[in-house]
């Protein structure tokens, strides 16, 4: 068991040390490399699909196919839940 | 591929089959005859006659076959068939004397050697399922025996065959060298040098050991000895399946010789002799019985002869440690030893002997 | 100068409540402390341009992942075990 | 059971939250917001309910089959406005109905806020909003149910 | 680019030594009850928070992030309230 | 320009009261206690300042801008909301507390204790 | 345009979709009576399995099938993917008929062994959605996606490893595999978001045309780290397999078939990754982690192999045995990769990599329809006595004559045993892997004869030995069990016959696809 | 360095919630755990795709300045719907275990055939 | 029936709060949006009509609305005022004197109790803690309990509301 947690315990620092160089190393803050995507979908929001709102342009329109699988996410967790708290016959 | 060709194979393969099972059969009986008389002439007895064990298959065939009570019938059935059509099938896969193996190229086109590594499982997976099935405590211990050599001797088998392929891939121009063709046409003694020679040596010592363990003879055999347990897993049987099961550890005798043949002395005689056509191919079928009796002597008669039986767990011990040290030592030794070759400038044996 | 000074108030405060909520033994006060999270995250979005997604936590997070949690406490033990 | 008070008060705004949630759904592709986040506010109402006044007496009302089949819905008018894409557009998920002259069709200038914009967003708003609204809250009751009965057992 | 006016700032940060305070009171809290009180307290500060931050910037979506908080805050409250309270859901 | 003086004094108003909960939640003795600074403060602060974005969302209106009405409505709504739902969320946390067992601290009387030890 | 073609054209999405109509509509239909709803959703499966091998049709004759969502217009920008596509190559399409075998399988399966259950409405939408993550995952040509149909996939098994509640260890399986399952999906996300903000682009192809031996820098490496780490251990690769045996071994048979999909499908992402979303800068050496790979997938041979020595559980066992097939796949793939990743290897022994890597791929196959197999025998069993424990199980060989029949192909086929598939895949391997090093086919081929001693020895305490009272009046496994059964071994025994016709149609292509991700990359720009 | 303060914070969050989830023995913090993990990562994305002085990408009334870029909260509201889905079935499931072990401690389950 | 209608009419009315400026009928609305709110407000009104309105409609008259906003921004302000500089008082100097107190105001409508219940929790140094279920008697914590107002159980309500049951009775009863 100790071992197990040492194991661990190195895993995470490393994963840690990782982490916190990636944080370092990426863009600085607020300051992003220009998204081409991001900008077309702002200007062609309005056109395109008729939104103001880029966010939803985005979810419904431009990704909306994440939208299904997200709301299939929802929707099976909801089952998933149901199906855990059903009745189960005791045998 | 047209119809034609296709016929032609097909009834190549048919008559090649029934040939082989046939010649099989009747030498592996022969054998089986004549190592009794050897080991009882080693032993200072009389022994039966040569043909005794003809006599014994025949009787079995007439005798009733009694099904126990405690079994399962249609497990206990089919067990003996399988076991004796995947013994003829491992002949098939073999050439035999100048005839390449009736099976070449047909099924699968290359890999036969790992083809026949599993092969070799088959008939002793069926003793095993037989064993199982008939119910019986004695049968169980011995089948549970039978599975501890086997997965035992696998090991060193497996290594056998993997550095004799390793080695033929480092050559140049040589594809598919798991091929038991491409094995037989590049005898590897021809290109080893000094270490690799002692490796492959260690190899064929490992291979000679693995064979009476494989055949469940003496030394190893303890999952079907009488004296052991009563007959083993085979104490249930009686009458035709009984003498399938006797069949094919016949059938596997020849089998298990000829791999050793066909990996360790692919040599035939007919090239040395420069001839060609029908006589080559009887003078390549003698040397090759010669060959077969010569290692079946070896390896079994001798062997059985010589050393007592192991118990359980000293077989399985026997193979698991020195075995696969032994043949482990031969891998490395055959690994290092084209390194050695070309960084030290050592010709191969064959060249300081001065043979080619 | 200022509103960057927020964006460094902020995620030191989240990363403050998300310590507590972990080191807490009474899962309780680790639950309510998630909540404290999940409200200074959805600031943090809304800091961030991101009104959209700061609705969305706030829909969840005032509401939803406390309700679960709590039943989920009530159904269960409410104290972490000694070690 | 929670006091007199906070029943009282939770019957009050629950309207409140109701209509509100519905606003964001509606207005989902003007304002921040859209189906996920109003059917999250109206399900928190609907939680709200339950707090307040019991997971027996909200049981009565409306049970989990109930909701399972709404959430059925909703998802099934979700990926009929997909197919419809499919059907009219040419690929699934076309928005068909953008910059035509059909419900919804309207393209909005960048001044004024019309409802009457977005294609197939505002359907899919809607599809998206009942079926979380009626997940989310499926979920909380189904373990309060769960968790109520078991304890009174 | 829109600047935020530096009251507005002043504000925002005075608002955070708040949240700061009732933080503390989530901390060290002896009982559950007076984690609530800080909870709700920062929830409170919070929303007048956005909404000083939505006037800021002159812009009304930013206060129906506000609402949808002011709405429905208390649900948790109510939630850990009937959990103290114990009996059943 | 009244207008941006009520706004900065409203906002002054508001946020001293803000602190003043905060510094009460520190350092009262109870629960009670500690519920009468941070409801009451916070809610009166919070009326103070969003009042104050209201008279600022009016301002604008009056300076021509719709969008300012828009502004001052919804910041109401957000009060109301505070306004409903802040007291009940007081009202509910004391009762679970006092049912939960903590009691006032130096209490000179607790007509509740008592009602509840008759049952 | 008849509508063939249009059904073509539109197959990906269908195939995805059609699934997940049936799951919305499952409750629905479940209210019209239990065998209404069971034929509706096998319909719905064949409809799904007539779109994939329609789709596999045009796939395998050379072409990669994209399908842009929701765009008429602006499609494809100059040099930016704006919408989410789809794109579908012989990989893909390859892991889809894999999936659709194993779904449709499990359905017809649990007609009857689902019967006496509650909650079954919730089971068979489950089922499908755990399909439709799988395709999602499979098809998918945009990263985000993918780990949103991941999340779908895990979610949906974890739901249905708990299926029996009032199995406690069940239950607990489940919670493992969801920790686990959720971190992997988190790491996922949390690399996906490292490359977009450094790459702009949420495509795979867009990515990978992106990542160049110029731009990688330590940010790539990291995503390659999390994302690797997430997806093996969503595959159940060896440091984090201890989830794996757990949720195989305690859900409904039914269930642990689709979950070897599901697995492999994580598997299929790791392929994806390291072949393709870093095929350019597959020769720097960060990225050639080949050797890992191979290390692991022996690591995880043996452990499969040992642990299955010393369980008693039958389906856990069985499971363990699946853990050691994983092994083989990557050990197969890893190999590939090592050679193909370096440059002074990769033109000498280029076919070897080749021929290594359509062994592992093969061998997916394989291993889905062999523990498929085995893990539906188990089921049956259960189904037949309710007993799990091998030490209390023993001669229903005598009234299960069919059951055992299938066991004894499964347990040849798992275990490589010639006229069976697993032998042409793995004989693939071994055949291959002796290159790199001949110690690696010696382990293989141990690791997979001891599997066989096991396997025997599951055959002989379960199916064989002595009579049981107990046991005495069991019957024969229902028909659409029986069914389910002998369709896999009837593909079995198909694919064993005829390893070459399966290898040049199905895993030929699947392997031209990730070892050429050019052309895969390259579509954006030109071509198609 | 003092810029990316937002990214070591969302860095620090995952690291803390990996730390409960590998050293925490109460499966209710374990999933708590996970549940910061998700914050963290939702936070990053919206961090990577903020801009200075931006406002949200939304065409209001009042014209605005530069937008902060959209994708990344489409993104993180997807994610978001996850977490809760996520959040619920493991709950859930702690439930059911704590109704078989009577505990919610890690080390003490596994207990007991079947 | 008349519950669905008013409860629709509250909800449609709050729509319309929160959607002005989107068009031009009288300045603020726009025709879809009306159109919209009225389809959203039935659906909102349906779902919560029972809910909304318990028994009575009393509160539908708009008298007591206007009483209401007076009450609101009169007494109630002016209490909260009040409330907040005592407690800025004891904060800043921590003298306190706490205890629960019983008091006994004679409503009898819920709606009636709630908005005491509120406005006592936002008034002067007290807090209510509990409400009898069957008497609506309150329970208040008291945060500077008078000696003189204990000598009488239940406590007289002046000392704690002021004149908030006066209000509060004639708005909701």
């Amino acid at each position: 068991m100790e071992g197990r947690m040492l194991v661990a315990a190195g895993s995470l620092t490393i994963v840690s040390i990782f982490l916190i160089f990636g944080a370092l190393l990426i863009h600085p803050f607020g300051v992003p490399n220009a998204y081409k995507m991001d900008q077309y979908i702002i200007d062609h929001t309005q056109n395109e699909s008729g939104a103001n709102n880029g966010v939803t342009a985005v979810v419904f329109d431009y990704r909306g196919f994440d939208t299904l699988g997200e709301a299939t996410v929802l929707f099976t967790a909801v089952a998933g839940v149901i199906l855990v708290f059903r009745r189960v016959k005791k045998e | 591929m047209d119809i034609g060709t296709v016929s032609i194979t097909i009834l190549t393969v048919i008559f090649g089959a029934i040939g082989v099972t046939l010649f099989g059969i009747i030498i592996g009986l022969l054998y089986k005859g004549i190592d009794r008389k050897i080991a009882a002439h080693m032993q200072g007895r009389v022994g039966p006659p040569i043909r005794q064990p003809f006599l014994d298959v025949i009787k079995l065939f007439v005798k009733e076959n009694i099904v126990p009570d405690n079994a399962i019938p249609w497990v206990f059935h089919l067990a003996p068939i399988i076991g004796l059509i995947a013994s003829i099938t491992i002949l098939l896969y073999l050439p035999i004397g100048g005839f390449p193996a009736v099976l070449d190229g047909i099924i699968t086109s290359k890999g036969d050697l790992i083809l026949l590594l599993y092969l070799l499982i088959i008939p002793s997976l069926a003793l095993v399922t037989g064993g199982f099935s008939s119910g019986s405590p004695y049968a169980i211990v011995g089948a549970q025996r039978e599975m501890a050599t086997m997965i035992a001797y696998e090991f060193p088998l497996a290594i056998i065959i993997v550095t004799i392929a390793w080695r033929l891939s480092l050559m140049q121009n040589v594809s598919h060298v798991f091929t038991l063709s491409t094995i037989t046409s590049i005898p590897l003694w021809n290109i080893l040098g000094p270490l690799g020679f002692i490796g492959m040596i260690l190899l064929l010592l490992t291979l000679i050991i693995v064979t009476p363990a494989e055949l469940s003879k003496i030394p190893f055999d303890a999952p079907e000895a009488e004296t052991e347990i009563a007959g083993g897993l085979l104490v249930e049987y009686s009458g035709r399946n009984l003498a399938m099961f006797y069949l094919t550890d016949a059938v596997k005798t020849v089998a298990m010789g000829s791999i050793i043949i066909a990996l360790f002395f692919p040599y035939n005689l007919s090239p040395i002799l420069s001839m060609n056509g029908y006589p080559a191919y009887i003078i390549d079928f003698l040397f090759y019985l010669l060959k077969l009796f010569l290692v079946i002597l070896f390896s079994v008669t001798l062997i059985r002869v010589g050393v007592a039986r192991l118990k359980i767990d000293q077989i399985v011990y026997t193979y698991w440690v020195p075995l696969t040290l032994l043949a482990l030592i031969g891998l490395i030794c055959i690994m290092w030893d084209q390194t050695i070759m070309t960084q030290f400038g050592i010709p191969s044996v064959v060249e300081i002997l001065g043979l080619t | 100068m200022i509103i960057e000074l927020l964006h460094i108030i902020i995620p030191i405060l989240i990363v403050a409540t998300s310590l507590v909520a972990v080191l807490l033994r009474d899962l309780m006060a680790s639950a309510i402390s998630l909540a404290a999270m999940s409200l200074l995250l959805s600031l943090e979005f809304y800091i961030l341009q991101a009104p959209d997604v700061a609705i969305a936590e706030a829909g969840v997070g005032a509401c939803l992942t406390t309700a679960i949690l709590v039943l989920a406490i009530k159904a269960t033990a409410r104290m972490e075990e000694e070690s | 059971m929670m006091s007199k008070i906070v029943k009282t008060i939770a019957g009050i705004s629950f309207p409140f939250i109701t209509i509100y949630g519905l606003y964001v759904i509606a207005h989902g592709h003007l304002t921040p917001g859209g189906g996920f986040q109003g059917g999250a506010i109206v399900a928190s109402g609907l939680i709200l309910l339950l707090v307040a006044y019991g997971t027996d007496w909200i049981i009565e009302k409306i049970k989990e089959s109930h909701l399972s089949i709404l959430e059925s819905l909703g998802a099934l008018g979700f990926i009929g406005v997909a197919f419809l894409g499919l059907i009219f557009g040419g690929m699934f998920f076309t928005n068909f109905i953008a910059g035509t002259s059909m419900l919804f069709g309207g393209i909005p200038t960048s001044t004024a806020a019309n409802i009457n914009t977005g294609g197939t967003l505002p359907l899919m708003n809607f599809a998206v909003g009942l079926k979380v609204i009626a997940g989310l809250f499926a979920i909380v009751l189904v373990m309060a149910y769960a968790i109520s009965k078991e304890e009174g057992e | 680019m829109i600047e935020i006016g530096m009251e507005y700032l002043t504000i925002l940060l005075l608002l955070f030594i708040t949240i700061i305070l009732a933080g503390i009171r989530i901390i060290k809290g002896p009982t559950t009850p007076d984690r609530v009180v800080g909870l709700d307290t920062v929830n409170t500060v919070v929303i007048v928070g956005m909404v000083i931050f939505g006037a800021a910037y002159r812009e009304v979506i930013y206060i129906d992030v506000a609402i949808v908080y002011a709405l429905l805050s208390f649900i948790s409250t109510l939630f850990i309230a009937k959990y103290l309270e114990g009996g059943r859901f | 320009m009244i207008a941006t003086y009520i706004i900065y004094l409203f906002m002054g108003i508001g946020i001293f009261f803000m602190l003043l909960g905060g510094i009460g939640l520190i350092r009262f003795p109870d629960v009670y206690t500690r519920l009468h600074a941070g409801t009451k403060c916070t809610t009166f602060g919070s009326i103070f300042l969003t009042l104050s974005v209201v008279i600022l969302g009016l301002k604008t209106w009056y300076l021509g801008d719709v969008n300012g009405s828009v502004l001052a409505i919804h910041t109401i709504i957000a009060l109301a909301a505070i306004l409903i739902t802040n007291p009940t969320g007081a009202h509910a946390i004391a009762r679970a507390a006092h049912r939960s067992g903590v009691k006032p601290v130096n209490a000179v009387v607790d007509d509740l204790e008592k009602e509840e030890k008759k049952k | 345009m008849n509508i063939l073609d249009i059904l073509l054209q539109q197959s990906p999405a269908l195939i995805v979709a059609t699934p997940l109509l049936g799951a919305f509509l499952t409750p629905l239909i479940g209210k019209l009576g239990y065998n209404v709803r069971n034929i509706f959703i096998i319909i719905i499966l064949a409809v799904t399995a007539f779109l994939v091998f329609l789709l596999a049709s045009d796939v395998f004759s050379g072409n990669i099938h994209t399908y842009v969502f929701g765009g008429t217009t602006s499609t494809v920008l100059s040099n930016t993917v704006i919408r989410i596509l789809f794109e579908v190559d012989g990989l893909s399409i390859f892991m889809a008929i894999i999936t659709v075998i194993l779904s449709l399988a499990a359905v017809i399966y649990s007609w009857a062994f689902m019967r006496e259950e509650t909650g079954q409405d919730k089971y068979y939408t489950l089922l499908l959605l755990m399909t439709t993550g799988m395709f999602g995952m499979v098809l998918t040509g945009d990263l985000f996606n993918f780990f949103v149909f991941l999340e779908i996939t895990s979610i949906a098994s974890c739901a249905l490893i708990a299926f029996w509640t009032h199995k406690a260890k069940a239950v607990e399986a489940a919670f493992n595999y969801m920790v686990i399952s959720t971190i992997g999906a988190l790491f996922v996300l949390l690399s996906i978001a490292f490359l977009y903000g450094k790459y702009d682009a949420l495509n795979i192809a867009k990515l990978a045309s992106r990542i160049t031996p110029v731009s990688f820098s330590f940010i790539d490496k990291l995503s390659l780290i999390l994302l690797l780490a997430a997806l093996t251990m969503k595959a159940g690769i060896a440091p984090m397999h201890m989830w794996l045996p757990d949720a195989y071994g305690r859900a409904p048979a039914s269930i642990s078939i689709i979950l070897v999909g599901a697995t492999q499908a994580s598997l299929y992402g790791v392929f994806r990754i390291c072949f393709t979303l870093y095929g350019n800068v597959i020769q720097i050496p960060e990225v050639s982690l080949g050797w890992i790979m191979v290390i692991l997938g022996l690591i995880t041979m043996l452990i499969g192999v040992f642990m299955a020595m010393i369980q008693i559980d039958f389906k856990k066992l069985i499971a363990y045995g699946a853990l050691a097939e994983l092994g083989y796949m990557f050990l197969g793939v890893g190999t590939g990769l090592t050679i193909l990743s370096n440059p002074q290897l990769s033109l000498a022994s280029n076919s070897f990599a080749l021929q290594a890597m359509k062994g592992g791929i093969f061998h997916i196959i394989n291993d889905a329809l062999d523990v498929g197999l085995l893990f539906l025998v188990a089921g049956a069993v259960y189904y037949a006595t309710k007993e799990s424990s091998l030490n209390n199980l023993g001669g229903i060989a005598r009234n299960m004559k069919y059951t055992t029949v299938f066991f004894l192909i499964g347990l040849l086929a798992v275990s490589g045993i010639p006229p069976m598939n697993g032998f042409a895949s793995k004989l693939l391997i071994y055949e291959s892997v002796y290159q790199l090093n001949p110690i690696l086919a010696i382990i293989a081929i141990l690791a997979s004869i001891m599997l066989l001693a096991i396997m025997v020895k599951v055959f002989y305490s379960a199916f064989l030995g002595p009579k049981i009272d107990r046991f005495q009046d069991i019957r024969e496994a229902p028909k659409s069990m029986l069914i389910a059964m002998g369709i896999l071994a009837s593909l079995i025994i198909f694919f064993g016959l005829f390893p070459d016709l399966i290898v040049n149609t199905l895993v030929e292509p699947a392997v031209k696809a990730i070892t050429h991700p050019t052309s895969y990359i390259l579509w954006l720009t030109g071509g198609v | 360095m003092i810029a990316n303060i937002p990214f070591l914070a969302v860095m620090a969050m995952i690291i803390i919630g990996l730390a409960t989830v590998v050293f925490k023995r109460n499966l209710i913090k374990m999933v708590i755990g996970v549940s910061i993990i998700e914050s963290g990562v939702n936070l990053f994305l919206i961090t990577l795709g903020y801009r200075e002085h931006s406002v949200a990408p939304i065409y209001t009334a009042s014209p605005g300045g530069i937008m902060s870029y959209p994708v990344p909260q489409a993104l993180t509201l997807t994610s978001i719907v996850i977490g809760v889905a996520v959040l619920a079935l493991m709950l859930s499931l702690v439930i059911y275990i704590y109704r078989h072990y009577k505990t919610l401690d890690i080390r003490k389950l596994g207990g007991g055939e079947e | 029936m008349l519950a669905f209608v008013v409860t629709s009419l509250v909800c449609f009315l709050t729509y319309l709060f929160l959607t002005t400026g989107s068009g031009s009928i009288a300045g603020l609305w726009s025709i879809e949006e009306i159109l919209l709110g009225l389809l959203l407000s039935l659906f909102a009104g349906f779902i919560s009509q029972n809910i909304f309105i318990k028994d009575s409609y009393r509160m539908a008259n708009p008298k007591r609305w206007l009483l209401f906003l007076v009450y609101l921004f009169g007494p109630f302000f002016i209490g909260m005022a009040k409330a907040n500089f005592d407690v800025a008082y004891r904060v800043i100097t921590g003298k306190i004197n706490p205890g629960i107190v019983r008091i006994s105001p004679g409503i009898k409508t819920d709606l009636g109790i709630t908005m005491l219940a509120n406005s006592i929790t936002l008034t002067p140094g007290t807090l209510s803690v509990d409400v009898d279920e069957k008497t609506n008697d309150l329970y208040v914590h008291w945060i500077n309990v008078k000696e003189e107002a204990l000598k009488k159980k239940p406590v007289d309500e002046r000392y704690i509301c002021g004149s908030f049951p006066k209000w509060v009775r004639r708005i909701a009863e």
